[in-house]
């Protein structure tokens, strides 16, 4: 499904957001588990939903915010550990979660957020509003049992999810082939009486068109659908990990770098589309922003032993007196 | 309605408060297994199976699906039913529920009740027995509770309910027919983190909660007849613990027995114990005496598993000791 | 697949061997839950397996045993909470778990068995014997994480373990209908990639002949097999719960009650093989037994407080010393 | 090789262990998420991937699996590598390593090792940092050890392997690169249940385990030069503790400081304080001073992280406040 002039320009620039956004966390303050390489089937997801559609997310976590159209200041000051980030510093790289556009949690615990994706669902199903819930998860999260049983519940009381599988191939070390019983993860919605879509995770007006089949579904009261992009992550698990095997084949990364770079992919669609002097100005203006993201991050304060206490309780109950705060 | 009250068992207060609560607040729904099995049936003629949600058997999903449900705008009340449940449940319990407003800098909060029951004493053995209260004692976020009396289940179960945090709601099935007076006032509340003292006294202090708090006013009863003139403080919040009833009541009797029926090592007990004697050290006359379930299983044989728990006899002897 | 006559008047007894416990147990010490009505699924599966192969199976602990061939005596004891009981009189109705013939568990905690069934499969993996595992579980069990993660794990591994869901149509009052995306548990093997079968729970033959099928697959390193026997509970979830509602139709009891009976079943099959003297001196022979079971458990001892030290621990440490028994 | 020794981290001393038990006995099996990441990539040079099985993300799954597997004949090792993520495979430890051997009146056993490793300042924030140590103390049939240097570790993790019990081992990373003489001799193991005075000292008694013995051990060196002479023991086994050497410590000294990462409410300090003010009143005679995490989540940002946990300032203090 085609976007229109202004939406694919958003799309690139969303995604532009993310490449460079990680790209100056490399360089300016290494840590954590980087999206570079998935930003299509990120940003297509996201550009199927609206504001106030929830989503959660993953450990690898700065992609579902960007990509869901967040401010990139509060997300870099995260990664800085600074008082001004989206968390205050509490969170950090693994948790940008901006609450704002309906992201409720990006668990570092893998597999931790379909749980609350389906609750989500839930929520809306009892409330009888329209929104949806998309719950980014990855191939490694697939076989936790929080899949299945979230999954399930989802089908059974046909709550308004999408449940959409960033299959980058890999958990940290460990293929799809040498943990899932077979390697298509979609094929396992069917044991719930749900559908399961596969796309190229590489083409973001792909995954978008599958998105916005499966959020019409959900909005209709159809149920939730299970979406896999099949994608590839062209850096290491994360940069704070020293990785001592060998468990991927280098012709394999730089075929995905070379031929399979969703973003030189897009930019040669809107090329295609005349929008090449447009997809130069969203380039431009992208850069300007990550500069200014990575200003205000270093400028940025820490957070306080007073950020932390504040943060524990809505409603503090002899604490903190109580908690042994040295 | 006020001061009047109405003659209810334990498990029908909480099935009161349910009541109570839903009707007060649409957003507040209940969800677990086998609902109706569980106490609830009476609900499902006054609301709407969409607020009362029977699970699958998919106790870390559904309890995460509380989560999420509780960070959107509802105020679910899971109930994991027994208690031996709640280790499939807690990493949802701990790392999600218990952390997510903190992680996110104040952004989210996660107004979930989870109620589970501790079986033991049932016949159910050791798969069933669990009393698992030190399970998320050490977690930080979570507000846990542990009534031992109808008022104080259906008081602290509203109060759980309308706090924004999450809270730990343990019941007891060794109470759940002990009938007794309870306010019907619909805004009738038990405060979160106070303590109660269900029996005063000047010779010693007798902490319980839960389960323990019967069997301890009895043993308090036959003390007095001896002259020994016991308090009996009731935890009814084990976190964040009434410090302060307990630490008063410990200045005034300078003795001190916990009873407890969690396994002793790693108990309630302990932290009560480690509590009191960095606090009230000066006070203290005597060693503290834990009155716990002991480090063992529960068996299926009614007759051994009944001598594993504290009962007025081993109360009575552990203040003995002391006084 | 037919059974010889001595494995089909064996197979018959072991059925009726469950069906007479639970009439027993009904009749002098009303505890637990209760495999009438589903005799010809565990027994049909058992008559596949040999004795060394594992098994684990469920709170609804009582027809696993007595289908791997266990003797009566010791079951029964269990059930009186008896010291010669096969567990001493500490594991009870629920977990009636003899060791000598394989059986590694009866869970309790639904789905429990799962990963210890899978275990006992890897266990045979390394330690190269030709054993397979075999996995009791039930409909509502199959919703439970560890369903997801343990057939996944067997299916990767190839795993000689056979996953075996005796689908009686309810957990407690809830369908399988009301908690399952769609009702088929079967159709979810093939998300594993591995084959799930559905078969007649009250034909043993029937049973039989799935299961070792799968055995064969299993014992010659084919990997693990899902089958699903469609099978009904006659009795309530417990003989120990009171059920407050009515989830489902008497009209539905009856006819499974009726028409549906596996013990009258298969007494017809063996008549028709001419078997039926046989047979009558197979109900006579349980009759007995059963008889001499009640009273073997009326006579025992119960356990002492040393019986339950001695089973805490294979190595005490500072044991029983410090463990605050009074 | 008796008597020889072999300089080795703490995270090396680990592998070390697994190699030769590994060797000593064909049962014995490594089980986790990527093995390989997670310092043991040499194993693969010697063992066969059948013993050394990289699991999927199942980890309530795969610790199952290894129960069963110990129950069948073989000795697994289950590394859950963060212990964050222990509440995910509790209910296989609690409801079935812990219990299966009870439940079926001493017919099983579990030969079951799992590994996990508390990640704490770190900067992994609130749901990889947890410690918790205390979160299965409470239950019966468990044996926990928690080492302080690559000598323990090495030897514990050997003793652990050996016992037919199942045993958790916590492994502390701030301690994974400390390099250490270890001893070489295949059969070195160090006994389940044994504290160790790592420095002996008669004016007060520091209770310690895991990562907070070395700050325990600089603060003693810096109160000697202030004329306090404080003994420093290792708990190094949680469960069963020896509470006789912390029992004759206290003896000797009168006075406890308890250091613990764990939060404060429930935690492994609070039992221990149980124990002493139960067992030992006596011989106290100041109040018992529990150092620990408070009962807030661990932050990301690095500079918070670290106050969080005990240092030898804190620990000094809380000295000098009861000699
Ligand atoms: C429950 C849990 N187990 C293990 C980990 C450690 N871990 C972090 S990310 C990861 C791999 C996740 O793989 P996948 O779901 O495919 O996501 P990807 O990293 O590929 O984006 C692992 C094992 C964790 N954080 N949580
Ligand atoms: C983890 C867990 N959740 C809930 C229960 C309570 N419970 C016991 S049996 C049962 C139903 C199980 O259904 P199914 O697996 O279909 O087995 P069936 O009873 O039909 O044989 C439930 C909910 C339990 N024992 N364990
Ligand atoms: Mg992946
Ligand atoms: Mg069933």
């Amino acid at each position: 499904m085609e976007l229109d002039r202004d939406r694919s320009l958003e799309c690139y620039s969303r995604m532009l957001r993310i490449r460079k956004f990680e790209e100056a966390i490399i360089a300016h303050h290494p840590v954590g588990h980087l999206s570079i390489g998935q930003e299509a089937a990120i940003v297509g997801a996201c550009m199927a939903l609206r504001d106030d559609d929830y989503v959660t997310g993953t450990h690898r976590s700065h992609g579902h915010p960007i990509g869901k159209g967040a401010d990139l200041l509060p997300l870099m000051a995260e990664i800085f550990g600074k008082r001004t980030g989206i968390c205050k510093g509490l969170g950090g790289s693994m948790h940008l979660t901006d609450t704002s556009l309906g992201l409720i949690g990006e668990s570092a615990i893998v597999g931790g957020g379909l749980p609350l994706a389906t609750g989500a669902g839930l929520s809306i199903q009892v409330r009888k509003t329209d929104q949806v819930s998309l719950c980014f998860f990855g191939d490694g999260a697939s076989n936790e049992g929080t899949f299945h049983e979230s999954l399930n519940m989802a089908a059974v009381w046909k709550l308004p999810v999408i449940y959409f599988c960033e299959n980058n191939g890999y958990a940290v070390t460990t293929s799809v082939e040498k943990s899932h019983g077979q390697p298509d993860i979609a094929r396992r919605a069917d044991g719930y009486g749900m559908p399961g879509v596969i796309v190229d995770g590489q083409d973001a007006e792909a995954v978008f068109a599958a998105t916005m089949a499966a959020v019409a579904r959900a909005r209709a009261g159809g149920g939730p659908t299970l979406i896999e992009a099949k994608t590839y992550r062209f850096d290491e698990h994360s940069n704070r990990l020293a990785i001592p095997i060998k468990y991927r084949e280098e012709e394999e990364v730089a075929h995905w770098r070379g031929a399979r770079d969703p973003i030189a992919l897009y930019r040669a669609v809107l090329d295609g589309r005349g929008l090449a002097a447009e997809a130069e100005a969203v380039e431009a203006a992208v850069a300007k922003l990550t500069d200014e993201a990575v200003q205000f991050a270093k400028d940025s304060p820490e957070p306080e032993m007073q950020d932390l206490i504040d943060s524990m309780y809505v409603n503090p109950i002899h604490f903190p007196a109580d908690a042994g705060i040295a | 309605m006020l001061n009047s009250t109405q003659k209810l068992s334990y498990l029908q207060a909480i099935v009161e408060a349910h009541r109570e609560e839903m009707r007060r607040d649409e957003n507040v729904i209940l969800m677990g297994e086998d609902i109706a099995v569980y106490g609830a049936q009476s609900l499902f003629d006054e609301f709407d199976e969409s607020r009362l949600r029977n699970c699958p058997l998919s106790e870390l999903g559904f309890t995460g699906v509380g989560v999420g449900a509780a960070l959107t705008g509802l105020r679910p009340i899971v109930d994991l039913t027994i208690a031996s449940f709640l280790y499939l449940a807690s990493d949802q319990i701990i790392n999600q529920a218990a952390k997510l407003r903190f992680m996110t800098g104040g952004q989210l909060k996660v107004p979930l009740v989870v109620r589970c029951s501790t079986f033991y004493n049932n016949r159910t053995a050791a798969q069933h027995a669990d009393r698992p209260y030190p399970l998320m004692m050490n977690t930080p976020g979570l507000k846990i509770v542990a009534p031992s009396c109808a008022s104080d289940a259906k008081g602290l179960l509203k109060a759980a309910v309308r706090d924004d945090d999450p809270v730990l709601f343990f019941e007891d099935i060794t109470l759940w027919g002990k009938k007794e007076d309870v306010p019907v006032d619909e805004d009738f509340v038990v405060p979160i983190g106070k303590a109660d003292v269900k029996r005063a006294g000047k010779d010693v202090t007798i902490v319980a909660f839960a389960g323990t708090v019967p069997p301890a006013l009895v043993a308090a009863e036959a003390l007095a007849k001896e002259g020994i003139d016991a308090e009996v403080v009731d935890l009814r919040t084990l976190v964040p613990m009434d410090k302060e009833t307990v630490l008063s009541s410990v200045a005034k009797t300078g003795k001190l027995v916990i009873v407890d029926n969690s396994h002793r090592v790693g108990s309630v007990a302990s932290e009560v114990a480690a509590v009191v004697v960095e606090e009230a050290f000066d006070s203290l006359r005597k060693p503290i005496q834990r009155v716990t379930a002991p480090a063992v299983h529960v068996p299926y044989n009614a007759r051994l598993e009944k001598q594993l728990f504290p009962t007025k006899e081993t109360i009575g002897a552990a203040v003995l000791r002391v006084v």
